[in-house]
């Protein structure tokens, strides 16, 4: 009798298996269509670091420096003078994409509210060096700001990544080939 | 109306040889080739659309979509596949003993087509009406094991080793079950001719009635002959690697994966042969019928392998030597009895 | 050809006294760095007597990243974002044990609020932890499916878990006196909608893996230790709870609210792998009713309590422990009062865990191995550092 | 020359070869390999006389069975080749010049002399009388074996399944003491 009652309770294990597999089957799939679909992600979640600038255009940024210091993968590279006023001027706000850790510490210090970690984060590309964003680049991004900071994050316009990589890339040709500078394709990085 | 047209035409052409007096074996080569050909053709398509097939299931059991961007529901899938593997480098291990490892996939891959041999598709659609059909099947069956065997022995690998050694101790386990299950519908029809089987079949009823357990007995059986989880053990992945096709790749790895989807549709096909009464149903056409009837078993096959996990070896020894044999051979025992009576 | 490799093979020979019978070998094999079940990069080296297991050495270091090195360069805000990397699958509660250590080190007082969303994060944290086990210990008993179900609700609360912290593994989140964002009233009655329907999948995983017989004939009686040897080894968490011993850092020294939560500890006797599956499958329950208790009872107020801008920890040695879905995470933390840590040694569960592998392997199978490694949870990011 | 002639002679010569080769090839997994292209040549050679059965079972048995145990048993004990060991005796190394000519010849020498005996016991047998009942006995029909095995020869069967139970008794004792120690 034992074995019956074991081979019942197999079939009855196994059955309870397959019923829910087959429900599932019957289910509409939850497969986000990726390249085609995106998810909305929420305003705060973290994508690159960016540069912010006020409604004149002008960054934010005063030089001091103290996300380069906070930074625990030092992936920030700040370069500045004094101007003739006595006040920084940012030269260069390099950030090395390829070892962010995209912990959002930049943004959370800066006392500015110069950076925030925007919603890009299709980082792919061809070269190492170019994974390297320099300020303008930073900063266009940053000018596409669509909602008002929230959880030290913003949303940016759709695309704007691949735009700004665009005019590197368009930038690059231009300087090997100088005769046939196009400046209209640069738009998106001397906005 | 297929069937007869292609008599007819049979007789034509051997009229006029006759007529010219051409030599008849020439017609009997050409024929028994356009039957190879015939078998092959339908082997290769229906192993096409079952990969899509089970990649659409385990998608589709798995919330996910499955292929969907080569063709219309990713129907391309497949052949996009196929052309990946072709063009892949073809790696012979240094330590390969190279001719056991070269003829290891073909000594798989032809029993799965040769099968196809005996199968019958529809009334009279049958490349050769053996009178040892089951006999001949389960002869085929066993190249498997030497065929893994060598897979796995001349891959030099030990996990190549380790999923040969189970899949000897395995196929050679359930091949006890599997043709004691068969002999009991041999009991039955009085006869180890398919088409015999399924005729007997139309005189009473489909033999899944008569013979529940050995059905089930059967299709556990198959499945572990097929290699397919919960029975996967040669080449489970998260054990073994990929066991005795872990240093295959390309064109090789490709042919063992064919061989694996023709033994599943032979599995199914035989299924619905000796259980369903093959190509024999009312309304549709009999080749249709067929066809439902084996992909009814592709399915069960692809439910279950989604939804189960894999057994260990131990337990599998024990449920085919300690289990299925004993039921087997019962249900053989009394099926005689019951037709002595 | 292949004799060359038989005598690598060839480890010792086992020798039976006033006995004729054939000589047999045992086989060595490596199970890793490189193999599909090993959860990354662990390596077992394997004696095999056939498929049985003689002896196994698990290899570890292949995924070392210096992680208290690095934190002695590190001050203490930046040590953070590390933690999350060391148990990857639980970064809220290893920040947690972080974060508890130093508030206790300097007596930060934290605001209620900020308390009570640490438990929840850190009790979500461990439904999220405990369904990618799941799906991965199905996964290496062959069974494919029950990952993708497990990973569909875990992705539900890696949503939640980015809208609030803005990220979905790699948090961030906790802060010395606090945590960085508050939740939102939104959030709560979706992450409540979630708890709601939950136990419904989890019914569904119990029917399709629970109840199978055979994954009951897989995991019972398999990688069996008793109370003694665990609590010998250093065990923690769902291994040590599934010996019998019901203990956990959440009860035993309370931090956080858990004080003023109801729940259970789950607890199996028989310490095999199928007791493991129940704890964790128990847990998952327990965490859910938890998270019911605290996602009601919210206090208003701050999330940040009055931390130094600097922070530097006085002269001492200090350790601090939260129960991380794996095991105990401890921080020890040596001090010389500057804003980095003299020494962080990081306590890790999955690490003392790995020792008891032989223990559990031995005299198993081959496919035993597979099933053991699943059921002790380990994560080779955090048993390497 | 018919084609079943034809067929005859490349059956036999498949099977021939390879069971020549079963002897000498050196490596012992593939004279267990060729063994079993033997024994498919000689499933040929039933299917030819047209005992589609006798085939049928021969493959069965002899290559999905006996070929499987035995690769199984030479994979399990760790022989890749034969070979001549390290450091031979001395009668061996005198006699390596007579081995290598040897080699060949000796298995075909044994071979013919099997053989010779064979076709002596053949040409004795009184198989002439067994034409008298061609068809069930050629196996064209499998309940006309099946009465055989239970009428003629009833004796010879159950003596052989004797021997198969003993050895199955055998392997039953000697896999216990195994599990014993």
């Amino acid at each position: 009798m034992g074995v019956l009652k074991n081979v019942v309770n197999s079939v009855v294990g196994i059955a309870k298996g397959h019923k829910v597999t087959l429900k599932e089957m019957l289910r509409p799939t939850v497969t986000v269509m990726y390249p085609q679909e995106r998810l909305d992600l929420p305003v705060g979640s973290r994508g690159i670091p960016v540069l912010l600038s006020d409604e004149q255009g002008n960054l934010l940024c005063t030089s001091c420096g103290v996300c380069e210091r906070e930074c625990p993968v030092q992936v920030i590279h700040i370069v500045s003078h004094r101007g003739e006023d006595k006040r920084k001027v940012l030269d260069e706000f390099d950030i090395d994409m390829s070892r962010c850790m995209f912990c959002g510490i930049c943004a959370e210090v800066c006392a500015f509210g110069a950076i925030a970690m925007s919603d890009q984060y299709e980082l792919d590309d061809f070269e190492q060096g170019d994974l390297i964003y320099h300020k303008d680049q930073l900063a266009a991004i940053g000018r596409t700001q669509r909602t008002p900071i929230t959880n030290y994050g913003i949303k940016t316009e759709v695309g704007v990544l691949d735009q700004v990589r665009a005019g590197r890339a368009s930038a690059a040709q231009t300087a090997a080939a100088p005769a046939t500078s196009t400046p209209s394709s640069e738009g998106s990085r001397s906005e | 109306m297929l069937v007869d047209w292609v008599a007819s035409l049979y007789q034509s052409v051997q009229a006029t040889f006759v007529a010219h007096g051409w030599p008849l074996w020439v017609l009997a080569v050409l024929t028994a080739v356009l039957k190879v050909a015939g078998v092959l053709v339908w082997i290769l398509l229906n192993v096409l659309f079952l990969i899509w097939l089970e990649r659409k299931i385990s998608g589709h059991v798995q919330n996910r979509p499955g292929p969907v961007y080569t063709g219309r529901f990713g129907l391309l899938q497949t052949l996009a596949d196929a052309l990946k593997v072709l063009l892949k480098e073809d790696v012979i291990p240094a330590g390969a003993d190279r001719w056991v490892f070269v003829l290891a996939p073909l000594v798989a891959f032809v029993p799965s087509v040769m099968i196809w041999v005996v199968i019958p598709f529809s009334r009279g659609v049958q490349a050769q009406d053996l009178n040892i059909g089951i006999l001949y099947v389960a002869a085929l069956a066993s190249f498997t094991v030497p065929s893994l065997l060598m897979a796995g022995w001349s891959s030099d690998n030990k996990w190549s080793l380790m999923g040969a050694l189970r899949s000897a101790a395995q196929l050679i386990s359930y091949e006890v079950p599997l043709i004691l299950a068969e002999l009991g519908v041999v009991v039955l029809a009085g006869s180890l001719r398919l088409s015999d089987i399924i005729a007997a079949q139309q005189r009473s009823v489909w033999f899944l009635f008569l013979q529940p357990v050995g059905f089930v007995v059967y299709f556990i059986a198959a499945l572990a002959e097929s290699n397919r989880t919960p029975f996967d053990l040669p080449e489970a992945e998260s054990e073994l690697v990929a066991g005795f096709n872990t240093e295959y790749s390309g064109f090789r790895w490709s042919i063992f994966f064919l061989t694996e989807y023709a033994n599943l549709l032979g599995m199914a096909s035989l299924a619905a042969t000796l259980f369903l009464g093959g190509w024999s149903g009312p309304f549709l056409p009999p080749f249709v019928w067929f066809v439902i009837k084996t992909y009814f078993f592709v399915f069960l096959a692809m439910w279950i392998r989604w939804t189960l996990p894999r057994i260990r070896v131990d337990q599998l020894m024990d449920l085919g030597w300690k289990f299925l044999l004993p039921v087997a051979l019962v249900n053989l025992v009394v099926t005689g009895v019951f037709v002595v009576l | 050809m292949a004799l060359d490799t038989h005598s690598e093979r060839r480890t010792e020979t086992l020798e039976i006294p006033g006995s004729d019978l054939p000589r047999t070998e045992e086989m060595m094999v490596n199970m890793g760095p490189q193999h599909p079940s090993t959860h990354g990069v662990l390596r077992a080296v394997l004696t095999l007597d056939g498929e049985r297991i003689v002896d196994v050495d698990s290899d570890v270091g292949y995924l070392h990243r210096c992680f208290e090195k690095i934190c002695e360069q590190q001050n203490y805000p930046q040590i953070i974002p590390y933690t999350d990397r060391t148990d990857y699958l639980a970064g809220m509660t290893n920040e947690l044990a972080l974060v508890l250590t130093v508030e206790k080190a300097i007596g930060l007082e934290v605001p209620r609020r900020a308390q009570y969303i640490r438990t929840i994060m850190a009790e979500l944290q461990r439904i999220h932890s405990h369904l990618i086990w799941f799906g991965t210990f199905a996964l290496d008993m062959g069974a494919t499916t029950p990952f993708l179900y497990s990973f569909r609700e875990r992705e539900t609360i890696s949503d939640f878990f980015e809208e609030i912290t803005g990220a979905r593994m790699m948090y961030n989140y906790m802060r010395y006196g606090g945590v960085r964002n508050d939740i939102t009233s939104e959030w709560v009655k979706k992450v409540q909608a979630f708890l709601k329907r939950f136990p419904e999948n989890l019914q569904e995983y119990d029917d399709l893996f629970t109840g199978n017989p055979i994954v009951h004939a897989r995991t019972q009686g398999i990688g069996k230790i008793s109370a003694e040897q665990a609590i010998a080894y250093g065990a923690s968490g769902p291994v040590l709870r599934a010996t019998g011993v019901p203990y956990d850092i959440r009860r035993a020294d309370p931090y956080l609210v858990y004080d003023e939560l109801q729940f259970d500890i789950a607890t199996a006797s028989e310490g095999d792998v199928w007791a493991r599956y129940q704890v964790r499958m128990q847990e998952m329950r327990q965490s859910v009713r938890m998270l019911e208790q605290l996602l009601a009872g919210v206090p208003e107020g701050e999330i940040m309590g009055k931390a130094p801008r600097i922070i530097k920890v006085p002269a001492g040695h200090y350790y601090g422990h939260v129960d991380s879905p794996r095991g105990e995470v401890g921080c020890y933390l040596v001090s010389t009062g500057e804003r980095t840590p003299y020494r962080l040694h990081w306590r890790s569960p999955c690490f003392v865990h790995l020792q008891l592998l032989p223990l559990m392997a031995k005299g198993h199978l081959m496919a035993d191995m597979v099933a053991i490694i699943g059921s002790i949870d380990i994560v080779m990011g955090e048993v390497d550092r | 020359m018919n084609t079943t002639l034809l067929a005859f002679f490349i059956v036999a010569f498949i099977s021939l070869v390879a069971a020549w080769r079963v002897i000498t090839d050196p490596s012992i997994l593939h004279a267990g390999l060729w063994m079993g292209l033997s024994f498919v040549g000689v499933a040929g050679i039933f299917l030819l006389l047209e005992a589609e059965f006798l085939a049928g079972v021969q493959v069965l048995v002899y290559v999905g069975a006996i070929t499987t145990i035995i690769l199984f048993g030479i994979m399990l004990s760790d022989v890749g080749e034969v070979r001549v060991g390290p450091e031979p005796p001395g009668w061996v190394q005198a006699g390596a010049a007579w081995h290598r000519g040897l080699r060949h010849a000796f298995p075909l020498l044994v071979a013919a002399g099997f053989a010779g005996t064979m076709l002596g016991l053949y040409t004795q047998s009184g198989w002439g009388q067994l034409r008298e009942r061609p068809l069930e006995l050629a196996g064209l029909s499998v309940g006309g074996i099946g009465r055989e095995l239970f009428s003629t020869f009833a004796l010879p069967f159950e003596i052989a399944s004797l021997v198969l139970l003993a050895a199955l008794l055998g392997a039953i004792v000697l896999a216990m003491r195994e599990e014993e120690r």
